[in-house]
C-alpha cells in the first residue's frame, strides 16, 4: 500500500544536524570540520538518484549555520564582531546555550515526530466524500457570488497567456545566449585600447544582469589566460582591469 | 466477531466512503467473496437501518448499491444546509477553478504550472465545496488524480454541459470590458477571506 | 418510537449529510432541544456504533462531531476508492506546525529559532494548505505576522481542540539522551588556530 521509497535522511536545519552528530559521537563544536560537513552531504548525494536542489540548497544553508556558530567559537571576541546571541558569552555560556537550543529542538522534533504518527493513524479514517444530496444542491450557499462565467474564462485565458509569455521567455534565453567569446573580445580591446579600466566602465548603464554576468566571466576568462590583471581595493569596491601585454596580442 | 458481522463492518464502510453506488459484484471481488453472499448481506443490511429507523438508509439504484439520507429527516437536513455560512471563493480558488473548467481534465501539476503556484490546499477547498471532483486517475502518470467541474458547477451557470462553456479564443487580451471584469475579479479577494474563530480556510 | 430513538435517527442523518464537523450546540439550536440532550444523544450513538462494530465510527473533531469509517476496513476501501489522499507533510513542515500548534501565537522568528534555520518557505506552505494562519499581528514587533493552526489542522489530526494536543513535556528528550546532549557537545573553548593539511576547516 505505501509507496516503496527509499527516505534519504535529511537535515531539517543546524540543529537537526548537530543532534545527528552528537548522536553518532563525542563532539566539540570546533571539531566540526567543513570536511565532514561535506563529507555527510556527498553520503546524502550519493543516496540520493537525483540531484535535488532544494535539498543541497537546504544542506548548504545548514553548512553555512553551523560554520556561523563555529566562527563564533573560534574568533577571538572583539568588541566590534557582534554574533547576535553568542556575543558577550564565555564559552561555558555558549556552550550552555548552545545545548537548551538544541535540548528545546529536540522536543519539537519529538512533538513533529508524534504529530506525524497521528496524521499516518487520521488517514485510515475516511470522512464521507460524497457531497451533499441532490434534492439539497439548491440550498447551498452560492460561493460564486458575483462570479460569472465570462469572468472564469478570462481568468484562464490570462493564466493561460501568462505561462505561455513564460514560456517564450524561457525560449528566448535558451536559443539566444549572449556570447562569452564576444565580450571577452570587447573587454580585450576596450582595456588595451585606455590601458585600463573599471568593472562598471565595461558596459552600458542599465544593462540587463545576463551581460553584467557574462562581462564578469569574460574578465575572469581573460585574467585567467593572463591577458589582464586584476585589482579591488576594497571589499565590494570597484574593479580595476589592467592590460597586460601579451605574446599573442594579434588583434589590435 | 461472526463472519457475518465482519462483512457488514467492511460493507458499511465501503458504501460509506464511496461517492457513488456501490456494486455488489465489484465487492465481492475485493473482498474474495462469493457475490451472492454479499447481495444477501447488503439486503439485510437495508432490512436492519430500515427496522432501527436509522436516519439514514440503503438502496439498491442504478449501477449499486448506494446510502441515502432518511427522507423524515430531510426538513432537518435543508435547515441545516440553510445555515452554511457563506463564504466567497479566493482569487487563488477561482484562478483554479477556471483552469479545471477548461483544462479538465486536469491533474493538479497541470493547475500548478498555469497557475505558477502550488495548488494542493486550493483544489481541496474546491473539492469540499462541490465545484470539482476527481475525475479519473492518469495511469500513465502513476495515477495521477485528474480533477474536473461537478453537476453543481454547471447547474450554477446553467450549462447543459461543459461544450457550452464560452471558447477561451474569445477572450482577446485588452479589450475593455474584459479588463473591467479582471478589476471586478481582483476585487473578490480580500478580508471576507480572513478567517474567524478558527474556521475553515477557504483556500 | 421513543423520543430518544427519534433524537438519534435525526443526528444521523445530519452527521451523514454533513460535509464537516457539526457542533451540538448547533444542532441543539436547529432541532430546539437542550444542548446537554444532543451531547449525551451523540456520545451514546458513538459508544453503540463502536460497540456493534460498524463499519464506521462517530468522534468528536475540531468542535464538531462526524462520521468517519472504522480504520479496520482502510485497506478495502484504498482499493475501491482510490481517490485517497496520502499527502504527507514533510519533516520540515511537521516540525514548524509543532511549533506553531504548541507556541501559538507565534512569530515566524519564534519558529525559525526553534528550528535554527529559516522556517519562511515551510510556513507559506503550511499556510497554503490550509493548516497554519495568520491569526494576528504583534503590535510591539513591528506588526508581525502572529501564526497559529486552523480548524483544519485540528480535523486533519483528529483534535477536539488544541487542549487535546498531548502537553508539550512529554515530548522532553529523555534522560539519556538529555545526558548525551550535555555531555557530549563539549565546551565552546577559546580560538584554537592549527592549520592542517589540504583541510578547509580551520580548528
Amino acid at each position: 500500500m505505501t509507496a516503496f521509497k527509499v527516505r534519504t535522511e535529511i537535515f531539517e536545519g543546524p540543529f537537526d544536524l548537530l543532534l545527528h552528530l552528537v548522536g553518532r559521537q563525542k563532539l566539540d563544536i570546533r571539531d566540526i570540520t567543513i570536511s565532514e560537513i561535506a563529507d555527510e552531504f556527498l553520503e546524502h548525494i550519493e543516496r540520493m538518484k537525483d540531484l535535488d536542489l532544494d535539498v543541497a540548497s537546504d544542506f548548504l544553508l545548514v553548512a553555512a549555520t553551523l560554520l556561523e556558530i563555529k566562527a563564533a567559537a573560534l574568533l577571538p571576541a572583539e568588541p566590534d564582531y557582534e554574533l547576535d546571541e553568542y556575543d558577550d558569552l564565555s564559552p561555558q555560556e555558549a556552550r550552555a546555550l548552545l545545548v537548551e537550543r538544541l535540548l528545546a529542538y529536540k522536543q519539537f522534533k519529538n512533538a513533529a515526530g508524534a504529530l506525524a504518527a497521528r496524521m499516518e493513524s487520521e488517514g485510515r479514517m475516511h470522512a464521507r466524500q460524497a457531497g451533499i444530496e441532490e434534492q439539497f444542491l439548491g440550498l447551498m450557499p452560492d460561493y460564486l457570488e458575483g462570479v460569472t462565467l465570462r469572468g472564469l474564462a478570462v481568468l484562464c485565458a490570462d493564466l493561460d497567456r501568462r505561462r505561455d509569455v513564460f514560456l517564450l521567455q524561457a525560449e528566448h534565453v535558451a536559443s539566444m545566449p549572449v556570447s562569452l567569446e564576444l565580450h571577452m573580445e570587447s573587454v580585450k580591446r576596450t582595456v588595451a585600447k585606455r590601458g585600463r579600466a573599471s568593472f562598471s566602465e565595461l558596459f552600458e548603464a542599465g544593462a540587463a544582469p545576463e551581460v553584467v554576468v557574462v562581462t564578469f566571466l569574460a574578465i575572469l576568462e581573460l585574467y585567467k589566460r593572463g591577458r589582464i590583471d586584476i585589482t579591488q581595493d576594497s571589499l565590494f569596491g570597484e574593479i580595476q582591469i589592467v592590460h597586460k601585454d601579451g605574446e599573442d596580442d594579434d588583434d589590435d | 466477531m461472526t463472519e457475518r458481522a465482519e462483512l457488514r463492518g467492511v460493507l458499511e464502510a465501503l458504501l460509506f466512503a464511496s461517492d457513488e453506488p456501490v456494486p455488489a459484484s465489484r465487492v465481492a471481488k475485493l473482498l474474495e467473496v462469493p457475490e451472492g453472499d454479499v447481495a444477501a448481506a447488503l439486503s439485510a443490511l437495508a432490512e436492519e437501518y430500515a427496522r432501527d429507523e436509522r436516519g439514514f438508509q440503503l438502496r439498491e439504484v442504478a449501477g449499486g448499491w448506494r446510502l441515502y439520507t432518511h427522507p423524515a429527516h430531510h426538513p432537518v437536513i435543508e435547515q441545516l444546509v440553510l445555515s452554511w455560512d457563506t463564504r466567497r471563493l479566493s482569487q487563488a480558488a477561482l484562478e483554479a477553478l477556471a483552469v479545471v473548467a477548461y483544462h479538465q481534465p486536469v491533474m493538479r501539476q497541470g493547475v500548478n504550472a498555469i497557475r505558477g503556484v502550488n495548488s494542493e490546499g486550493v483544489l481541496a477547498s474546491l473539492q469540499e465545496k462541490g465545484l470539482v471532483r476527481e475525475v479519473g486517475r492518469d495511469r500513465n502518470q502513476g495515477n495521477a488524480v485528474l480533477y474536473g467541474t461537478t453537476r453543481v458547477f454547471l447547474e450554477r451557470f446553467g450549462l447543459k454541459d461543459l461544450t457550452e462553456l464560452p471558447p477561451l479564443s474569445e477572450f482577446s487580451p485588452d479589450a475593455g470590458t474584459e479588463n473591467a471584469i479582471r478589476d471586478r475579479l481582483s476585487a473578490i479577494e480580500g478580508p471576507e477571506f480572513e478567517e474567524e474563530g478558527g474556521d475553515l480556510s477557504v483556500d
